[in-house]
């Protein structure tokens, strides 16, 4: 069994965001993504999901290097000024390289 | 006498502020909040039925004219006394001239249990005053700009979950008229004011989340938070008064002017005019409003009315 | 006239379709169906109450029979004709020889608002028609090998929530009787028919998720959606009349035949038939068969119920 | 007649132990006991509003001291006679010396399908009888140390969820009284009994879950899972005979003595001794003590009352 | 303090196999396994959670790397043909060796 | 874009426990946190989220190396011995350092 390495990138976020960054995932040519739902604390305050408003999400995308870092840069670049936001990259391997 | 609903809102107000492990799962918060967006469209649109559309006409854009006004009266008080960022204070603006189904929930309750009437098309008033101010923030914000997605940003505004809720009760309520909705009458009439103590309890809870940040930007906004409801109402008696409103739907309508949007327009403003801080216009709107309105506005906004039909006809 | 709770089936359905970011979470939807699952087993089991055990025996083993029949027979037309691989025949075909416990739900309803008696241990009748497909369905992808694990499938079929909260929803009623039960009759009776207006809702936005697929399965599984209801009506309304049902038990058990399964059959098939595609039945038994039924499909049972009846008196 | 709540806690119970699929999602358990905790308070605040609160003192300290009692009783025969560490024995005896909200409501609803009569302020002595048992549990457990931060320990007991919700019903039906709560009957008080069905439904599923731990912990935990009640049953039927109550009255002064925690205890002992083993006392008090309570309980406390009452009286 | 390094699997996939993959992971000889809701896209479509058919679920195992490789190979060739899973493993450092 | 190496340290425990554990953590300078809610199975036995006294948290905080370890060592000796608990430490880059 030969494994590949692959990034995972982890994003929290506002939950309001979601349908917009899944469109700018997909339209980056990330293959798949994962979502659950968070809370949390960071800069922009306590986000306790008590309500909408409040709620955090926690989304994960496993794709190539360059992917990674594409995405990465343009959530940076278009969300992070105005949306509480973290987003962080780690090394994962995967068995089969073609579905990501 | 007090109405016990407003006691739950202080059970849940006090709760939060004592810091209790006390809390609502957001599941139970959307089901408490779907139920009494359809009930109030349903009870609209029941009433709708009676009636000549077209009679609601000069109503229907009186309304949304007073949801225009009351946003572009909002902004310059906000940016030239309140010195915010051109962003922030289109956004508490939009707050302040759309509405809060909350708000609106707790003044019929109000009026049901003195055995007020008010014209029953109120629910179509509300869908209506939601959307103009949100459109008038963005404007505010971004300018007349060619860049503005408007076609995306209309899709956020009318499909959003409060109208599509609010609209769609209408319409079942219209369509299939009071016989037709005995049968779920039980879960939607019988238990409406139960459940909008469910609702209020956790309203409390979150306003009391709201204190620090109130801490936090201080006076202006807590001045606000008081006067541009006052203000509001008086601008919506005075139009209730002039549409030939009766007195229960003049305090209705007054209370829809004062009230303050916490969820569509905190929503849509995140979308559209992200680069302004929601903590400011949901501490005024749900720590600061909310509370007044349900609290002390209400009866105020009653008496307002009172004394308008009075004082025109004496 | 048309029923309000249809209505929130549209409304679900057009929200869906227009992309509204209306969604019920979940643990709403969940709740919604444990209470209807339970009312419908607890309303049947009062009336079981009311008559002997054995005078039923005929009419268990016709209905038995019933499931084998509807699975085999749509077999071969998804395998010949619509040319599916062996599994996602045999899986569409269990789905469709099983019964939708929502179908049930708004065909009573139907009845109900239209005072129109129906035999009261139909409920019973459900639970009999949801299982037999579903052994067929894993033999016919299977075969009768010796590794077919039916221990593990018996599990996964008889514990599944459906099956457990209409049987003991039947055995309670059973056991209490109906004045054993007035006091739990507010939730589980008057609230019926609002629940089942949110459940329909939830039904409509899910309804409409499955218009992707089908777009892509294309015209065979549209024409298999409308045409294997029509087909099964026809059956249930032969047996129900041979059966000496009255037309408001012929029309449910019609309708019961006609009715595919989108919960226990899917959850069943997903573990013992993994190979076969779960899109394609969903699509068929949610975008097609579902609304097809509850918009249309149930008037027509209801009067082939009563052609049948005046046909066979005249 | 077996009442049909106690079917609904039989029927979760059987799913649970053939590993049924069926499970309630903890946001529809949360919804359930808010709703329960809130009707028990407010029923309780009503009735608190027709008597001069002064005539309750002696009943309240009274309970006061029971909580106390039982807690001290129970310690040392888990300690010597059980063996167990004394972090353990002092958490078990803490759930014994509390109270169960949850048999409460049952005791409640048998009173009342039997209409058998009871001192309305019942509600009231429930919640004075969670606190005591949690102090002496503590104390048990590490000694009058310096060290045990009692602040955070008040805030955890007086401001966890059922606390706050009893107290605060409480306190809504005292203010409101009768009258001001008709318009929200519908939910807290006519659901009651079908939302106490819902939650012994779950309460069946999680006791299921129970005995796994219990066939650990073996023979001694069942001995006293079933003899403490009784025991504690004894004592507060003498005390509610003592306190001049009604049969009705002692009976429920009995439950309650009976009854163990499983949600106020447990929450405060895991942060206020973490070193007990909280599988223990949730196996006596859920997997033992409830079932018994409800199942025979309840019954054998009514009689004793009934006892009581006739022996003194002759 | 000393640390040691492990392997962290993590499988998403459909949430009606929850207690199919419960029991594989058990035989195989992992200790633990924490799971959470979720919801996501991959090459099955969308899976958006809004009832269980649709419904995913998250989860990971911590176990060394002879474990994880099993398992993951395990999962790969009973469920990969069939179901939507993806699964993917990297490197922590855990502190209490023997738990894992 | 230059990225830079963080610790992700995870935590896995008793939802009881979420009001202390956010207290320590942000008394040890961790500039934040995230939580999702979880279920699981390990040596404290299965924990399957079905009522609160049996519920999990995940929870998970970006920090440097030195407050990782810190945090990690202080959990360990206060809760490993009473709680169901595991923690577990990755690499991660991020993009903006400072944030974490
Ligand atoms: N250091 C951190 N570790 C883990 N999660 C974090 C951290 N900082 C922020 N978050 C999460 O990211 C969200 C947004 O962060 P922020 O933009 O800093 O407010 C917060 O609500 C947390 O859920
Ligand atoms: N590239 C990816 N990154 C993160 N999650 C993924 C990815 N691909 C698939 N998933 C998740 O795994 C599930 C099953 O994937 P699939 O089998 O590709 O449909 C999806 O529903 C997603 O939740
Ligand atoms: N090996 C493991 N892999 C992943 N999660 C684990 C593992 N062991 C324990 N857990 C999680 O950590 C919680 C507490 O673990 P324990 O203290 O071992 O009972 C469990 O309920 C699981 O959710
Ligand atoms: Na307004
Ligand atoms: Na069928
Ligand atoms: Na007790």
């Amino acid at each position: 069994m030969q494994s590949h390495t692959r990034k995972l990138l982890t994003v929290v976020t506002e939950a309001v965001l979601e349908s917009t960054l899944v469109k700018d995932i997909e339209r980056m040519n990330a293959h798949g993504y994962t979502i659950t739902d968070a809370r949390g604390k960071g800069h922009r305050g306590v986000r306790s999901a008590g309500w909408e408003a409040n709620s955090n999400i926690r989304l994960e995308v496993v794709c190539d290097e360059e992917t990674a870092g594409a995405i990465a840069a343009y959530l940076q670049e278009h969300y992070y000024a105005d949306y509480a936001m973290i987003l962080f990259l780690s090394d994962v391997e995967v068995l089969r390289p073609e579905k990501f | 006498m007090i109405d016990p609903i407003i006691l739950f809102f202080l059970l849940g107000a006090t709760a939060g502020l004592l810091r209790s492990e006390l809390r609502l799962p957001a599941a139970v918060y959307e089901l408490v909040s779907i139920v009494l967006l359809l009930s109030i469209g349903l009870k609209g649109g029941i009433e709708l039925a009676k009636q000549p559309f077209m009679d609601l006409l000069p109503q229907m854009l009186a309304v949304v004219a007073l949801g225009f006004f009351l946003t572009l009266a909002a902004f310059p008080v906000l940016r030239f006394l309140g010195r915010f960022k051109r962003a922030d204070a289109a956004s508490i603006a939009a707050h302040y001239g759309s509405v809060s189904v909350g708000t609106f929930a707790v003044v019929i309750a109000y009026l049901g249990s003195r055995q007020i009437e008010f014209e029953a098309h109120m629910p179509l008033l509300l869908v209506l005053l939601e959307v103009p101010a949100i459109i008038v923030g963005i404007v505010l914000a971004r300018g007349l700009s060619r860049q503005t997605r408007w076609k995306s940003i209309a899709h956020e505004v009318f499909l959003g979950k409060g109208i599509v809720l609010l609209l769609g009760g209408l319409l079942i309520g219209w369509i299939a008229g009071p016989e037709g909705l005995t049968s779920i009458e039980p879960l939607f009439f019988d238990l409406f004011k139960g459940i909008l103590a469910l609702f209020l309890l956790e309203m409390g809870l979150i306003t009391a989340t709201q204190v620090g940040s109130l801490r936090q930007y201080g006076l202006f906004l807590i001045a606000f938070g008081i006067g541009m409801p006052l203000f509001s109402a008086l601008v919506g008696t005075g139009l209730g008064w002039a549409l030939g409103l009766s007195i229960g739907g003049t305090a209705v309508l007054a209370t829809l002017a004062a009230s303050a949007s916490y969820i569509a327009v905190p929503a849509a403003m995140r979308i559209s005019v992200p680069e302004a801080n929601p903590t400011l216009s949901l501490a005024a709107s749900l720590g600061i409003t909310f509370p007044f309105n349900v609290l002390l506005g209400i009866p105020i906004y009653h008496a307002l009315a009172v004394w308008a039909h009075t004082f025109a006809r004496g």
